[in-house]
């Protein structure tokens, strides 16, 4: 299962997501953002860090890398994308998503563990969930504040596209578990066709007990498994 | 083709909410500026432009505003040839 | 923005057998007065030596060189002679001082690289941009020996918060640290922040790198190889911070931010994390011999060093430096402080492959210079010399002073003061309790550490908010811990008890993670070294921490020294910081400072004796600093430490979390609450049957001591080990369930803390101060 | 007493490195704009204020940017009551 990591220059999740995907039993490859094709990736994970120093906004410089055509006709083709924390913002940036990454209303850069509620366990990224587990993984940005107009956000929660939501212990999405004023709680979010995953805590952050947490593990087996299964199909 | 400094000024979309602003209008506020009555914040961003006309300048600018200088979904632009006095700093 | 200007004569003048043309003044030089070598902070008998080294007058430009490389930040020549007296050597030590960092043997064929940075005086000026820049250039040290920064660490004093500006500088630094170590991916693992108005006017901003490399992929920081080039890499040189190491040697005083506002250097976090990738590509492919960072007085001190270091000479050609601004002199090219910048030696022929390297990073690489044999710091301007001095003398000659000054009449009336009618805590025991716990000082610092990234990079095994940050060796179970510590009031007390006291405490620290003391980096920040009190200030904390870090066999590995951290006069407290490197071998094993399930059998480890003198509880309740700081009993230390150790081995611990300001209050506190957001917190029965007093007892500030938890099961296993290593060790309670108080007892009293209560103060502190 | 919005610019101070204007001259460039000698970026911020006079909004601003608005160290400013056309967004 052969999943392409793009890296930027400033990317520096790169490593997380590679170990990430070796752990849920993938073939992962990093591929340099001056590169034109994915080489016959079967997913693509754009990670976190800060791509071109997150200079003017986050993602913005990033979008316009020659990779990222590849990248959005992969989108096109149906392909599975995931994208991270700054990978989130690129790929909003780049409209492969809708809506756009804030400021934290606090201003501040915030970086601790979050719990965040499955909306949904049908798609090619939380099989593996159960839909209403409450996770608890990091996050760690200072641009997470998910906004969209109100046609945009009346959208993605008529047509259940936001995957995970900021939550309290006991799951409930309230004003207090929000850690960064995002709309509706939203920490994840998918594209319409439902192959193209954003999100801003790190699932790559959490998937091995020594670290404290191992919540993150299954979105990469599920996306490892439904690879496996299109390739059986 | 002359050089003209263009100002680029980004601006939140009305509506949208706007963290810093808000925080600089608390931090105003605790000073004791009680006449101020709201805050906004965005980019000023001023670029050395090769043109054939001040009207040029500010055409090329509004295209890399659409491309690369404004996010669409948050942001206004507005872009004018700048003042002498405010020329790039 | 202007490029490397053409047609100046292209490279250096290649090899001649004749003698080369002595510089000569340019155009434009001021002429070298008696007040230009004063401004240059050379006295008129260090002036006399520049002469006789040249054998004629200095040049303007080479009066500049001599004044950076003979100020205090770079030729140290206040406390060379003393830091000679530090323990520098263990078979694990692989680099000493003198390097770039100090480098150990951390087994498994890994080496760690760190080293501790101040940037104190930028960071007064400009908190944001100082700090920021602090972090930078830590992080070059370390990169530059080819080792990749894991972790880093930072140690802040700050004046007290009811101050507006404190509150500006202390955000301002939180928030510079967080966005450069963020954008760069770097996770920080732990550090400190103390509040005492023995800082209000002079904060302390140390900054500390780890990072890990093969042991054979040390490189040094040397100019070997007659003929190899000299690359200058990394960003554009500027005229930022021109002067900054004398800067940084001189005192602040009042109304100089106007001055002093060239000096401030403006940090980019993105080019830097380039230049890391840029510079470990680099050193692996073998086409350079030697790099290093330009940082304090840049391109000089890189150029000098590197020559020095290997017995070389180098010369260079200013006019090929790649510039930002037009018209910079060679005094300015020479002395500018632009950050993110290197100094490469390629060897010769491969300097297309290196710049092929950099291209791949989007940065520049210019060939400016070479490595000759003339042993000599020549510099050119398109061909012309501007400065021609030999290297050695401006290392290794810049003269030393060892002074040894005498105790402050002020500090010894409040270190002899009797602070016995304090000790009867004034509106009660848990009001007392309350306040303490309350303190910036103890409370915790989530709200500065949040702001940093913890997690990245998937190998932090304990951030920070417990006794130490561990890191684990990527791929590996091996891990390395770290720990920042320095109590500046007793240090400010007693220079010699509190600089053993800041290793004592770094080296629990870190034992209480289950890993092994094994070396130090230290940041001496003093004020000025001319006065005598701060001579003896220095010196007392210098033998202090010789004897402990002799004693608990870790050795000094590099450091930094900060002088004249003063405005108008006043001087910050001596506040030796120390950096403490362990290592563990299996991090699995690693201790955690929280209680963990009811029922467990709660234990003091070592003596208490009740030392208030220098206490939080004294400042907190009556605004005092006074009294003797705790004594430091290093056998009883040691002993402590190897019992710890001992008993996370054998996988005894469920918690141990070591005693230190606020005392037994602060720490059972902390045992009690966990970790925010994730932990949960849990009560505790503690029920003391010593006879010291109250206060004494909860707030003293003793060595030795740490409190520690096991499994019912092991309770005697627990008391028969501390026996073997003759350590006290007292059942002072139990833990009680998830959300329960914190009940103490104690002869004379009783006291009850709702979780509710102890949390509110704990965590809500400085968030309430601060937003 | 009426309303005004001032604009006040607050720009990095010449000499000072500028990384957020580099990357995007450097973006810029990559994108094939080659017209562009330099680019500088600061901040736009859009003040509401109640004052006497246009003149009286612009000097309660300008004491707001020594006092919050502006890092003496490390900006610039300028300050004007705003046109029409940039209203507060
Ligand atoms: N400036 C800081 N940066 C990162 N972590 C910090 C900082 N200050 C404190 N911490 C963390 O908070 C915890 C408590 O710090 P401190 O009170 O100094 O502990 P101790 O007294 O045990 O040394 C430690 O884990 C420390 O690493
Ligand atoms: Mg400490």
């Amino acid at each position: 299962m052969n999943v392409a990591i793009i890296t930027f220059p400033g990317s520096n999740c790169d490593q997380d997501c590679h170990r990430s995907v070796e752990l849920a039993g993938g073939s992962p490859r990093y591929v340099w953002h001056r590169e034109t094709s994915l080489g016959g990736a079967e997913a693509v994970i754009v990670p976190g860090g800060f791509a071109h120093g997150d200079y003017l906004r986050p993602g913005a410089i990033a979008r316009f890398s020659p990779i990222m055509d590849a990248v959005a006709d992969f989108a096109r083709a149906g392909g599975l994308i995931v994208g991270i924390c700054n990978g989130f913002q690129v790929l909003c940036e780049a409209g492969l998503l809708p809506g756009a990454l804030l400021r934290n209303e606090s201003l501040c850069f915030q970086s601790h563990h979050c719990r965040m509620r499955v909306e949904r366990s049908d798609t090619a990224f939380t099989a593996g969930y159960r839909e209403g587990q409450v996770l608890g993984i990091p996050l760690s940005h200072a641009d997470g504040n998910y906004f969209a107009d109100p046609d945009t956000l009346a959208a993605l929660e008529a047509e259940r596209r936001v995957v995970f939501r900021y939550c309290d212990a006991r799951g409930d999405a309230s004003p207090d578990a929000n850690p960064n004023g995002s709309l509706n709680n939203i920490a994840g979010i998918v594209n319409a066709r439902g192959n193209v995953l954003g999100m801003m805590p790190h699932p790559d952050r959490a998937i091995e007990a020594v670290l404290g947490s191992v919540d993150g593990l299954p979105l990469f087996e599920s996306l490892i498994g439904a690879l496996a299964r299109a390739e059986v199909a | 083709m002359s050089q003209f400094t263009v100002e680029v000024l980004v601006t939140p979309r009305p509506g949208l909410l706007d963290p810093q602003g808000k925080a600089i209008h608390h931090a105003l506020s605790s000073l004791g500026y009680d006449a101020v009555a709201d805050v906004r914040v965005g980019k000023a961003i001023y670029l050395e432009v090769a043109a054939a006309s001040p009207d040029d300048a500010v055409e090329r600018a509004e295209e890399m505003c659409r491309k690369l200088l404004a996010n669409p979904v948050t942001e206004d632009f507005h872009v004018t040839a700048a003042a002498a006095d405010r020329a790039l700093p | 923005m202007p490029g490397p200007p053409a047609g100046n004569g292209g490279a250096p003048a290649g090899d001649s057998t004749a003698a080369p043309a002595p510089p000569r003044p340019r155009p434009g030089d001021p002429p070298i007065t008696p007040e230009l070598v004063d401004d240059h902070g050379l006295s008129p008998d260090e002036y006399a030596q520049v002469r006789r080294i040249l054998g004629r007058e200095p040049t303007f430009t080479e009066l500049g060189v001599f004044s950076a490389m003979w100020s205090e930040h770079c030729g140290y020549k206040n406390s060379k002679r003393l830091l000679r007296l530090l323990p520098t050597q263990a078979p694990w030590v692989i680099q000493g001082p003198g390097e770039n960092a100090g480098v150990i043997d951390v087994g498994g064929g890994w080496a760690l690289a760190f080293k501790i940075e101040s940037h104190n005086h930028p960071s007064a000026v400009e908190p944001y941009q100082g700090a920021a820049t602090g972090i930078g250039g830590i992080l070059r040290d370390v990169f530059t020996m080819g080792a990749r920064p894991v972790a880093t660490l930072n140690s802040l004093h700050f004046g007290d918060l009811d101050r507006p500006r404190v509150r500006y500088l202390f955000g301002g630094v939180v928030k510079g640290i967080g966005d450069y170590g963020n954008c760069v991916g770097i996770p920080s693992t732990g550090g400190e922040v103390y509040f005492d108005r023995g800082y209000e006017d002079n904060p302390i901003v140390n900054a500390m790198c780890l990072g890990l490399m093969r042991t054979d992929e040390l490189i040094r920081g040397t100019a070997e190889g007659v003929g190899n080039t000299l690359m200058a890499v990394g960003a554009r040189t500027g005229r930022d911070g021109i002067h900054g190491a004398t800067f940084a040697s001189e005192e602040l005083s009042e109304g100089d931010d106007e001055a002093s506002r060239p000096q401030v250097q403006v940090g980019d976090p993105f080019t830097e994390k380039l230049l890391l990738e840029a510079s470990l590509e680099l050193i692996a492919s073998g086409h350079i011999v030697g790099i290093q960072d330009m940082g304090a007085a840049g391109l000089t001190s890189s150029g000098v060093e590197m020559a020095g270091r290997s017995g070389t000479g180098v010369e260079m050609d200013v006019a090929l430096v790649p510039v930002r601004e037009e018209g910079m002199t060679p005094y300015e090219i020479l002395l500018s402080e632009s950050q993110e910048r290197m100094l490469v030696v390629a060897a010769a022929g491969n300097e297309d492959a290196v710049r092929e390297i950099l291209e791949k990073w989007e940065l520049e690489a210019e060939t400016i210079g070479r490595v000759t044999a003339t042993g000599s710091f020549r510099v050119l301007e398109g061909g012309i010399a501007v400065a021609d001095i030999p290297a050695l003398p401006l290392t290794e000659g810049c003269p030393t002073y060892e002074r040894h000054g005498a105790e402050g009449d002020e500090v010894r009336a409040l270190r002899e003061m009797d602070i016995a009618p304090y000790v009867e805590p004034p509106a009660g025991l848990e009001d007392a309790f309350l306040r303490v716990v309350g303190s910036p000082n103890v409370a915790s610092k989530q709200w500065v550490y949040e702001q940093y990234d913890t997690t990245v990079r998937g190998n932090s095994v304990e951030r920070p908010g417990g006794d130490a940050g561990v890191i684990r060796i990527p791929g590996t179970a091996r891990g390395v811990a770290a720990s920042t510590d320095c109590n500046g009031r007793h240090t400010y007390l007693n220079p010699r008890r509190g600089a053993m006291g800041a290793v004592a405490e770094a080296a629990r620290n870190v034992a209480c993670t289950g890993a092994v003391p094994m070396a130090v980096t230290n940041c001496l920040n003093f004020g000025s070294p001319l006065k005598p009190h701060i001579q003896h200030q220095f010196r007392e904390a210098v033998l202090g921490m010789r004897d402990a870090c002799a004693y608990l066999e870790t050795p000094v590995t590099g450091g930094n020294v900060s002088f004249y951290n003063e405005t108008d006069g006043k001087a910050v407290y001596p506040t030796p910081v120390i950096g403490m490197i362990g290592v563990i071998d299996d991090v699995e094993a690693v201790v955690r400072h929280a209680f963990r399930d009811p029922g467990d059998p709660i234990f003091l480890l070592g003596a208490s004796t009740g030392e208030l003198g220098g206490s939080e509880y004294l400042y907190v309740l009556h605004g005092l600093v006074a009294g003797e700081p705790p004594p430091v009993d290093l056998a009883a230390e040691r002993a402590l430490q190897r019992c710890i150790l001992a008993m996370a081995q054998l996988r005894l611990l469920k918690s141990a979390h070591d005693v230190a300001g606020g005392g037994l209050a602060a720490t059972l506190t902390e045992c009690c609450l966990g970790r925010p957001r994730t932990g949960r917190s849990v009560g505790a029965n503690v029920r003391f049957t010593d006879p010291l007093p109250d206060a004494d007892l909860l707030f003293g500030e003793d060595h030795g001591r740490v409190v520690a938890t096991c499994a019912p099961a092991d309770e005697e296993r627990l008391r028969r080990l501390a026996a073997d290593y003759g350590v006290p060790c007292e059942r002072i309670g139990t833990v009680t369930g998830p959300g329960a108080p914190l009940e103490i007892e104690t002869e004379s009293s009783a006291l009850r803390l709702e979780a509710e209560t102890l949390r509110d103060r704990y965590y809500g502190v400085i968030p309430e101060i601060m937003n």
